[in-house]
């Protein structure tokens, strides 16, 4: 197996592909997200708990590729405690990190940007990303 | 004998080099390599041959037109047409479909059905269905069975004397499924339906001769059987195609214009609008000589061998499953593998130097049906050999090595 | 300097062998002859760089889509586009304005009308004709003055709010007349009307500035600009190509297809179905490269220079007139021989390897506006030097000696 | 001057062309017929007057080049004298030796079959005899 391989499936992106953090469906969630890009089939649910407007909850269920699985579960386990505009600058990092500088980032973050170096690959790893994202950006305006 | 170091040597991209080291090639049904002789005949033309056609006056112009012209009659030995006249140019299968589409849209009404099947590539459906919005006709699909073959059964009971197309594949481009042609077509002649053939997985595989078969309009891509790009065939029968309406209009189709109206040639001229891609037509009739020179039989042979050797090996890896009736009848198939994403197998194929394609393949609908996202896709040529199918084998083994 | 040496090296057709003794090639306005990179760029692309693009997750498919991107972004600068979304990749001049008429055509009503010039090519004139005749819009014609240049006046007066469409060309294929290109835009925009302009004839003439010009369409052919066959480009403003309807569907355009609907991508791959000529598109991007390097005002200045040097020598001929206002002003020029056909000129020119056009050039609706039937034109390239000219006019002292 | 173009604009074609035969309008001629070939513009139009069955004047009119208009004017002077199933014949053993074997034909018609040899100018010397032909073909049936 090539350097770059083993970067990108990484232990830390294959933990979180096996046991993805939050991997169940709930349909009475007080929001829930369809993350999906038809062009490749990938469809992720996202369901969002508030309480004094913070993310009390978060799981996600769908079909996805190891990435778009890992990504979507490291997505999930970041959530929690936070509130909306928290939420929004944590995705902002992680997508500014991802494209232009992971050099400071976390280890998982560092295996995920990988991604970009892979043909066809980058809407794997930001699809649920960018989705919350779009939604909190109409939320908060 | 198939001397297939022959035939590799002839396709400059297998040649070792650092930027290819080793290209495993099996992404033919996306479109095929080029051998020499196809590079040189462009290289030919551009170099020393090249002029605009249409009545040029000097020889230069007037050799362009007949070499183009002499390409049409090439196509049409190759399906066997009973005159060049039945060939018109254009870009590929998605243009020769449109054509036909929306050359019939001003005799198709709302009490029209048209019909496809559920196996369709994306170029061969929507076309359909966007004819039927504009007409307010019926878009009908006709099911495939379980293991994703078509039910000739069903497909029969949907024919009706309203059905006034039925546009169906040769070959499935996800499946390999080969579909019974002569029969089908058999069936929509009892209600006098037009059929339109989707031929591009075929020519480049098993001869196809449109007098056998029967259909009335077939298309297909030069870029997909070792031609150029920018270049692909509407096969029709004459009196049917001088019923199309001008999909495109311009210089080269036109016999007169007044401010008040403009008359149009007869097919195949008054099909073909503006400056054809004349250089990449005539690059196609070398790509066809080309395939004659080796034959049809050999190559479907020589294809149906690979692939069930590759087969074989799929099926001795374990937690493979192959999709589709036709595994290992034609020269493609499609597997997905035990809670392993397509797109993970082929990032970890590619990088192996195997070139396969994952997703759904142009054919979103045959998806649904099988109630799947994606899959996996090899499809095999004439330079694919045993090696390759090892190679390919080898590399799923790592996938399944890193994924499990 | 123009180094008209250097720049002839580059086009193998210019190569003296027995083929071609010496061609003297003023049929650029048909199609320009290929310099040696952007045919090497075929050959480098088919050999080597070969793949269909669209999501391939290997390397070869992944660098033919950044490739074919590329070239969009190449097009998009050299027309000085916004961005180069708004570039579409289609065959030629002719499917563009196809694309855009059909495209508008579920938007046109009865009460619309659409204009064009009585100087327009049969690709500008027919297809807005047969969406008039498709929809019940009027279809209406700006006439010329005598001297056969458009008549601003009348045709300001011709505009008005119903006016959907107003579809001209930069510069008439036939005489070479320029037209004030800006100065029509704005009288277009005064009554919300789009502009669509063929570009046909310009782009390998003059820089052409979309920003500038403020044109809403844009349509060019690669091998009128040294590129190959088969590839063309459409330049809209983002948001009217996104009010286009795909002009064709298939592969590659879709976001999702079920039984009931489809969904399409947004311009520019919404209206680029089907494998697309990606070789082609790579090497319209080389040629653009060239012809910039070169430079366009040395362009200009060098053809309108030969251009002159031809047209003295026509004028001292005798017994020739020179047709339209354009004389000089462009790379072009058209003109008829006392008392003999154009034919019989292009006959004898093409004996003596002077290769140029004679007929209507695809404009019939200019000729009538002339009275005249058919004409000779001489267009001028790069590659043509003083030498060609005297050729020409060489040439034509046999035409009057055998025909007089 | 080529041998090739000698032949093809030959004294014999020049002098058709300069002095054709029979060139008036007769629009009160018992036949009218227009050659028109919208390709490339050339127009003739060909009147004929029969008296007992028999072509008792022809004579043309229009534009054209001088091949055309040479072929044209040959057509006019061979016809006077025939009957409509002579002239049927005399046209189709013209088309014969234009385009298959000239070797026993008239000088006139050799040096006319030359176009054939010329990119784009075989309609030409056919388009006034082809008209004429498909009339009579039309009339006779
Ligand atoms: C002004 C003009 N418009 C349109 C066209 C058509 O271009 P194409 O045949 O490349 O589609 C031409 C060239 O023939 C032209 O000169
Ligand atoms: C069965 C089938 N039909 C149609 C097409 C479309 O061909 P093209 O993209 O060359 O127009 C393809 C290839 O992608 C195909 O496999």
């Amino acid at each position: 197996m090539s350097e770059s391989l083993k970067k990108l499936y990484h232990d830390l992106i294959m933990d979180h592909q096996r046991n993805p953090v939050g991997f169940k469906k709930r349909d009475e969630a007080d929001i829930v997200i369809d993350a999906y890009n038809p062009v490749c089939g990938d469809k992720f649910t996202l369901y969002l708990d508030l309480e004094n407007n913070k993310v009390s909850q978060a799981s996600f269920h769908g079909y996805g590729c190891a990435l778009s699985k890992a990504a979507t579960s490291l997505l999930m386990a970041s959530l929690p405690g936070k509130n909306l505009e928290q939420c929004q600058q944590l995705i902002e990092s992680y997508l500014y990190e991802l494209r232009y500088d992971s050099s400071g980032a976390e280890e998982i973050v560092k295996a995920l940007s990988v991604a970009l170096k892979y043909p066809g690959r980058e809407q794997c790893v930001v699809l649920s990303w960018e989705t919350l994202l779009k939604f909190i950006e109409a939320r908060l305006t | 004998m198939f001397a297939i170091d022959r035939i590799r040597r002839q396709f400059p991209v297998f040649r070792l080099t650092d930027d290819h080291p080793a290209l495993v090639y099996l992404d033919n049904a996306a479109t095929t390599q080029k051998p020499m002789v196809v590079i040189e005949r462009l290289q030919q033309f551009y170099g020393h041959e090249n002029a605009n056609i249409h009545r040029g006056i000097y020889r230069l112009a007037h050799k362009a037109t007949q070499s183009y012209e002499r390409a049409r009659t090439k196509v049409a030995n190759f399906l066997n047409a009973k005159q060049p006249e039945e060939v018109v140019f254009c870009r590929g299968t998605t243009e020769a479909i449109n054509m036909v589409a929306q050359g019939l849209r001003h005799q198709v009404t709302s009490e029209d059905e048209i019909l496809v099947t559920a196996m369709e590539h994306h170029a061969n459906y929507v076309p359909w269905q966007t004819l039927c919005k504009q007409t307010g006709a019926s878009f009908r699909v006709a099911p495939l069975k379980e293991n994703g073959s078509l039910d000739l059964y069903l497909l029969g009971k949907m024919l009706n004397k309203k059905t006034r197309v039925l546009a169906f594949t040769h070959i499935s481009n996800t499946l390999g499924t080969i579909n019974p042609v002569s029969e089908i077509v058999e069936l929509a002649k009892k209600h006098q339906c037009l059929t339109v053939l989707d031929a591009a997985q075929s020519v480049a595989f098993d001869q196809v001769d449109v007098q056998d078969l029967n259909c009335d309009f077939l298309a297909f891509s030069g870029h997909k059987i070792f031609g150029p790009m920018g270049i692909g065939v509407l096969y029709g029968k004459t009196e049917l195609l001088a019923d199309l309406y001008p999909y495109q209009q311009g210089g080269g189709m036109i016999t007169e214009v007044t401010e008040q109206e403009s008359r149009f040639k007869n097919p195949p001229h008054g099909l073909e609008a503006g400056t054809p891609p004349v250089a990449e037509a005539i690059a196609l009739g070398t790509a066809l000589d080309f395939v004659s020179e080796i034959g049809l039989l050999n190559i479907r042979e020589h294809s149906q061998k690979t692939l069930n050797y590759a087969l074989d090996g799929l099926n001795r890896l374990g937690k493979v499953n192959t999709l589709g009736p036709g595994s290992g009848t034609s020269n493609i198939i499609s597997f997905v593998m035990d809670m392993i994403h397509p797109h993970d197998v082929a990032t970890i194929l590619g990088e192996a130097g195997v070139a396969v394609r994952a997703g759904h393949h142009c054919c979103q609908p045959l998806m649904q049906a099988l109630g799947i996202n994606s899959t996996v896709r090899a499809s095999f040529s004439i330079y694919n050999d045993t090696d390759d199918a090892d190679r390919l084998i080898d590399a799923l083994k790592t996938v399944q090595k890193i994924m499990s």
